[in-house]
């Protein structure tokens, strides 16, 4: 007898269980309209974990601040006053934490919109997104995220809803001509970059346009994870490179800086395609000697010198900069992220309030095609009326600083020219 | 023919690997296991000498021996609790493999929460470059090499001539015969774990100043150096030396040659090696 | 030892009842919920416990393969290469995934598993190594890192009902449902007949087998290749139901996962074991992840396993102690009865 | 002609022999005892002619067929079984389970069939497990059949160690030291055993350090001393021969 009272204990326990699953995941009922202000979550995997996590961790608190500066007044769609939420969930950097990641923006938070970063999961991310109806900003570029090359993997008409960022590449070139103006007369410019970013494609363009402009190069690749770049240190020295461009790799930039030093170099100057992550990270790693004379991404919109920027937003960023000083008690110098969270927003609520609807993902879309936004970082035009659903390139200024005992200086400017 | 500069530099690379491997290779010959976590007390070396010298403020050498004594006293730890346990009769070489590689995981968790997930560097610990004409090296990387030297010295002293290091060698030679001649095997298990997680522990913190500290900087020298041990021959010192040295030269020239092929090259190279010579290039033959 | 001496048999041990029912809770589950999250937690936590299985399997023979996340590659590769590049229609391409993979683990088991023990591991991690390096070099075939997106699998007309995968994630759910069933039916039928016997002996005495006339490398082989076979059919749905592939996705840690899978869900019987323990863990993976504390779920990975492995009875994992409570609830199977040949001469 | 014969086998461990060209005949279904004293390569015999180790230099031949060089699995096909010094069988295993695995030599039906599970293979097995079941009773530990093999007492599990070589149907069987560790009743019973396996027709190899022992049985005897032949005839007159007694004085503690 006891043991069928067991038996049905357990099936009974089996079934809560899966009841209370089901429950936990599944969406929340839609909150009873408020009056007032209504709030619109902007979902953003980010690497917060594992090895990349300085990406997803040291802009957290700006980016935090910029929302809370925002949303003091909001913004309007015909009449109703809207705020923006931002929810940040792990990604591990990885594919699949990417669509985890998504599907639990999207179905667990309901987030109307997806603000993302790195090609490495882009796709996942998008094959979420895309279905849902869910409008994805990444900040990757059409061409390193859908590898023409492909045969047409990239489809436009099977991914209308993604709006695509700078394409790398052409982001790069942009800062080579920025180097070009900071230094005339310079012998030969070294490029290195990951093997694991070597598209035939998008290579074979910045190698055109650099000999086309006249830049003397050479290019060398390493492998992910690499650690001694003496090697390649002694190829650049040996080809009479006295500038080096790493593409966005910090790792690599501060060995590189350090090693480069190390064997002698020193007066080698050597750039990264992205901003210098941390001060602090960097001086400890490099070390202040070896330190001098690296060359960063520099996206403090206040030092813009040609690109003419609303001088709102400039004083809404200085101020989350602020916010974000205090949160970290401490001084914080990170201003890479302004180039991202300030404009993706940016970008998606003047769509909205061009297309008059924030629920209507066609509408908006149609709106962003091709539009004219005025963000954080100038304006920018969308690329993509005519082709629909086409990548769209932020034309943003190539800004880089340059590390003078120890502190970013200024170093030149290059605003990009638009990609057809 | 590579420039100097490349050679001195593949010297700096396989002095790193030739500590770690020395670890392993005493742990393997005496407990008779891989210790796979050995990459993570290499990590938590390097921590260990980064808060001493930066928070702390003890000179650097010094450090290197505190780092060695504490991750050295948590690999006893670790055998006393977990190998000890599972490699008793009855479990299979399954468990204790299990074991120490859930534990990289564990550590490497533990040293995220603990530590943080940030780069961090000791650039400012003798800082300086020595001109030698052609190429030049710094004073870190001269650091490393002699912390080498010091070891190989130190190991070859303690095997051969202290009574710790009979017990150690009687016992990898014939553990059962070595008990009977009063020999404590378990100690000597605890002391041999301890010695070798200490080794790497210190290779991790002479690392630090070279490059920089990170909960995952243990993945890679982990795997290059059981190649370099694997190469050698499990459980030969001599063995150790020579795998450490060959790797890290063809690392560094293969890589100046043909640029970022070096990877697959060495990677082929164990693994043909291993098929021609599965017992490596000074390991005792099987059977 | 890991030779399953703690069974538990399902025949005896648990009443059709149970199973039943338990089958049936899982055969509807989308009626409680069709929320994607929840499904594609589900969805992928089947497929990671196709592939502990075979890891299992191969462990049946007494070797400890650190490389079963390098078949998944391959497997994911071949179906996305064929799909997406040569336009094959899906599910030859699924298939041909599984064959390739396994004729890729036969020839390196061929080569491999000459040296056994500890070598195998270390050769099988380097292995693993080598698929990711060439995965992340061989730009023309594999698109490096940016890596393809996969196509979703074909609709299957069945009369003028059509399963329609872009549809959601239900399809997915049943399609993966019986690519389990089957690989578990597989794996269980060797496991409980005479090859299976056959890998407990080599495992257990190499040397007195090989001395009774059993060739060690042909049983090892048969385990290695089936164990590939398979692990590469779920590689290959695993990565169409990311809908994306790259050299990222099967590192080393993930052969890591497979081998923690295995211990938490216990090496007593070939099926509840990895079924239950991918489940548990890839969950309690999704859920930990979330949580605001970077990197706990490494910590506590790492930790479970220890413990488990320091807290179990000597070779017994978390199945045999649910065989326990088992019999607790049901009572002591009947007991096994003597064949008829010993009644014979009992006088 | 012999049916297992080696000629001039030696064994090299690095520098020192451990036998030095041996010569000898196995006939069909006789009893051979090898004696000799500790080290004197008794058992790298054994483990010569089942395939463990390849002789240095020298042949063994098989029923007029070369097996030095084979690898154990495939000379064991063929028929020479032997047995181990130590009791460790299948780890794990019960009696009955451990007779099944080397029971695995007498099946027909190839790895498909019993994957299947076939008619014809279901009827193979009924038979083999009474096969195994048989054998159990021949060495007098059926009624341990279902306990755990490594449970048993020490004298049983020698026993099943040599059911477990004789259900592989050896046609020679090696068998190495089984009286070690016995009293002297056990013993007895053990030889026994032999005899009776020997009467089945299976040419028997009893590898002994205790020369009583093989009195009592064997029909020739060799003794080895350091890796050599040092004697080859009848065991009554052998253990007059003054070198056997000589080999023998230090070790031999009476």
């Amino acid at each position: 007898m006891k043991k069928w009272y067991n038996v049905l204990a357990i099936l009974m326990t089996a079934v809560i269980m899966l009841g209370t699953l089901g429950m936990a995941c599944a969406e929340k009922p839609a909150p009873p309209k408020p009056t007032g202000p209504i709030t619109i979550n902007i979902g953003l995997p980010m690497p917060l974990s594992g090895s990349a996590s300085p990406w997803g961790q040291i802009p957290t608190p700006f980016r935090e601040a910029w929302f809370e500066v925002f949303n003091r007044e909001g913004f309007q769609v015909n009449g109703q006053t809207y705020k923006l939420k931002l929810i940040q969930v792990d990604d591990q950097n990885t594919a699949e934490g990417g669509a985890a990641a998504a599907k639990q923006l999207i179905y667990g938070d309901n987030c109307k919109f997806i603000a993302g970063h790195w090609s490495w999961n882009f796709g996942a991310v998008a094959s979420v997104t895309n279905p849902a109806k869910v409008i994805f900003v990444t900040r990757t570029g059409a061409p390193d995220a859908l590898p023409a090359s492909w045969g047409g993997a990239y489809d436009p008409k099977t991914m209308p809803y993604v709006v695509f960022g700078t394409p790398s590449f052409d982001e790069f070139v942009n800062y080579c001509f920025t180097l070009r103006d900071a230094y005339p007369n310079m012998k030969k410019l070294g490029l290195l970059d990951c093997t694991i970013s070597k598209n035939g494609m998008g290579w074979q363009k910045v190698q055109d346009t650099l000999t086309k402009a006249g830049i003397p190069w050479q290019e060398e690749w390493f492998t992910y994870g690499q650690t001694d770049f003496a090697p390649i240190i002694t190829k650049f020295a040996e080809g009479g490179c006295d500038v080096v461009l790493i593409a966005g790799w910090i790792g690599e930039h501060m060995a590189f800086l350090k090693q480069r030093y190390e064997m002698g170099y020193k007066n080698m100057k050597v750039g990264c395609s992205g901003p210098f992550v941390s001060m602090d990270i960097y001086k400890s790693v490099v070390g202040a000697a070896a330190f001098e004379g690296a060359i960063g991404a520099y996206d403090d919109n206040s030092k813009l010198k040609k690109t003419i920027v609303n001088p709102k937003y400039i004083a809404e960023c200085q101020e989350a900069l602020k916010i974000a000083a205090e949160k970290t008690k401490g001084p914080y110098e990170y201003t890479g992220e302004i180039k991202w969270i300030p404009t993706h927003p940016q970008i998606l609520v003047q769509a909205m309030q061009k297309a008059g609807t924030v629920d209507d993902p066609d509408a908006i879309m149609k709106a962003i095609r091709g539009g004219t936004f005025d963000t954080a970082q100038g304006k920018w035009t969308m690329s993509g009326e005519k082709t629909y659903g086409s990548a769209v390139n932020f034309g943003n200024t190539g800004q880089l600083c340059i590390i003078k005992d120890g502190k970013e200086v200024y170093l030149a400017e290059h605003p990009m020219d638009p990609i057809p | 023919m590579p420039p100097a500069g490349i050679w001195v530099d593949g010297l700096v690379q396989s002095c790193i690997y030739i500590t770690m491997a020395f670890g392993m290779v005493l742990v393997f010959s005496i407990l008779g296991i891989l210790n796979w976590t050995h990459g993570q007390f290499y990590m938590l070396g390097g921590f260990v000498v980064y808060y001493a010298v930066t928070a702390a403020g003890i000179p650097f050498p010094l450090s290197l021996l505190v780092s060695g004594v504490v991750v050295g006293g948590l690999g006893m730890l670790v055998e006393k609790v977990v190998i000890e346990r599972l490699t008793s009769p009855g479990y299979g070489i399954l468990s204790v493999t299990a074991a120490t590689n859930a534990l990289i995981f564990f550590f490497e968790g533990a040293a995220g929460m603990g530590f943080g997930l940030m780069n961090k560097g000791m650039a400012t610990v003798l800082p300086g470059v020595l001109d030698m004409g052609s190429f030049s090296i710094s004073y870190q990387k001269i650091a490393v090499i002699i912390f080498t030297l010091v070891v190989m010295v130190a190991m070859y002293i303690v095997l051969n001539r202290t009574k710790v290091g009979k017990a150690i060698r009687a016992t990898s030679q014939e553990p059962d015969a070595a008990s009977l001649y009063g020999v404590n095997v378990k100690w000597v298990r605890v002391i041999v774990m301890g010695i070798g997680c200490a080794l790497a522990a210190m290779a991790g913190g002479v690392i630090g100043i070279v490059q920089s500290v990170n909960p995952f900087m243990g993945r890679v020298p982990m795997i290059m150096s059981l190649l370099a041990v694997v190469i050698g021959g499990l459980g030969s010192l001599t063995g150790a030396i020579v795998g450490g040295i060959m790797l890290g030269l063809l690392n560094s020239v293969i890589a100046y040659s043909i640029s970022y092929y070096s990877e697959v090259a060495l990677f082929m190279l164990v693994i043909i090696l291993l098929l021609i010579r599965p017992q490596g290039l000074f390991g005792a033959a099987p059977k | 030892m890991i030779i399953g001496r703690h069974y538990i048999n399902e025949k005896t041990l648990v009443p059709k009842v149970v199973i039943g029912t338990l089958i049936m809770i899982v055969a509807i589950f989308p009626v409680f919920t069709t929320n994607i999250v929840t499904l594609s937690t589900i969805i992928l936590s089947g497929i990671w416990a196709v592939a502990v299985m075979g890891f299992l399997l191969i462990l049946r023979t007494g070797q400890f393969s650190l490389g079963q996340a390098a078949f998944m590659a391959i497997g994911g590769y071949v179906s996305a290469i064929l799909t997406v590049r040569m336009g094959v229609p899906y599910w030859p391409s699924f298939l041909a995934a599984g064959i390739i993979s396994g004729v890729i683990a036969f020839i390196i088991g061929i080569v491999v598993l000459r040296a056994g023990g500890i070598y195998f591991s270390i050769i099988t991690i380097a292995f693993g190594e080598m698929v990711r390096i060439v995965a992340m070099n061989w730009e023309s075939v594999t698109q490096g890192a940016s890596g393809i997106l996969t196509r979703a699998p074909d609709p299957i007309m069945m009369g003028n009902f059509e399963i329609n995968f872009a549809a959601g994630a239900v399809p997915y759910y049943y399609f993966m449902l019986l690519l389990v069933t089957i690989s578990a039916l597989f794996y269980w039928q060797i496991d409980r007949t005479r090859i299976g016997g056959t890998f407990r002996s080599v495992a257990a005495n190499p040397v007195l087998a090989e001395h009774l006339g059993i060739n060690l490398m042909k049983y090892r082989l048969i385990a290695f290749t089936a164990a590939g076979v398979f692990t590469g059919l779920a590689g290959a749905y695993y990565v169409t139901f990311l809908s994306v592939m790259n050299p990222l996705i099967f590192d080393l840690w993930k052969s890591v996962q497979i081998m923690m899978m295995t211990i938490v869900g216990g090496m007593g019987s070939i099926v509840g074991g990895p079924i239950i323990g991918a489940t548990l863990l890839y969950t309690l993976g999704i859920y930990l992840s979330r949580l605001p504390i970077p990197n706990i779920q490494y910590l506590v990975f790492g930790g479970v396993v220890v413990l488990l492995l320091l807290v179990l009875p000597k070779g017994t994992g978390l199945v045999d102690q649910w065989g326990k409570l088992w019999r607790w609830v049901f009572g002591e199977p009947e007991d096994f009865q003597m064949p008829e040949e010993a009644g014979m001469d009992e006088e | 002609m012999p049916l297992l014969e080696l000629k001039g086998v030696t064994k090299f461990f690095g520098k020192l022999a451990a036998l030095e060209d041996i010569d000898l005949q196995v006939n069909e279904g006789e009893i051979l005892g090898i004696v000799g004293p500790n080290g004197s390569g008794k058992t790298t015999l054994i483990n010569l002619i089942s395939g463990y180790y390849r002789p240095t230099r020298g042949f063994i031949y098989f029923d007029g067929r070369k097996i030095s060089g084979l690898r154990p699995d495939q000379i064991a096909r063929l028929g020479v079984i032997r047995t181990f010094q130590s009791n460790v069988l299948f780890e794990g295993a019960s009696v009955i389970e451990s007779m099944m695995i080397s029971s695995r030599l007498q099946y027909k039906t190839d790895e498909w069939q019993a994957f299947w599970e076939t008619k014809a293979y279901k009827d193979e097995h009924e038979k083999i497990v009474g096969n195994a079941l048989n054998a159990l009773r021949f060495v007098n530990i059926f009624n341990e059949t279902f306990r755990p093999a490594a449970a048993l007492p020490h004298g049983f599990q020698r026993m099943l160690g040599i059911g477990v070589a004789l259900s592989a149907n050896p046609r020679v069987l090696l068998i190495d030291e089984p009286t070690t560790g016995m009293n002297h009743e056990e013993a007895m019973g053990v030889v026994e055993n032999i005899r009776k396996i020997n009467e089945q027709g299976v040419t028997v190899v009893l590898i002994e350090h205790n020369m009583r022992v093989l009195l009592n049985i064997a029909t020739r005897v060799i003794v080895l001393n350091f890796g050599n032949k040092i004697a080859d005839g009848n065991p009554y007159e052998m253990m007059s021969k003054p070198e056997v007694i000589e080999a023998y004085l230090g070790t031999e503690t009476v």
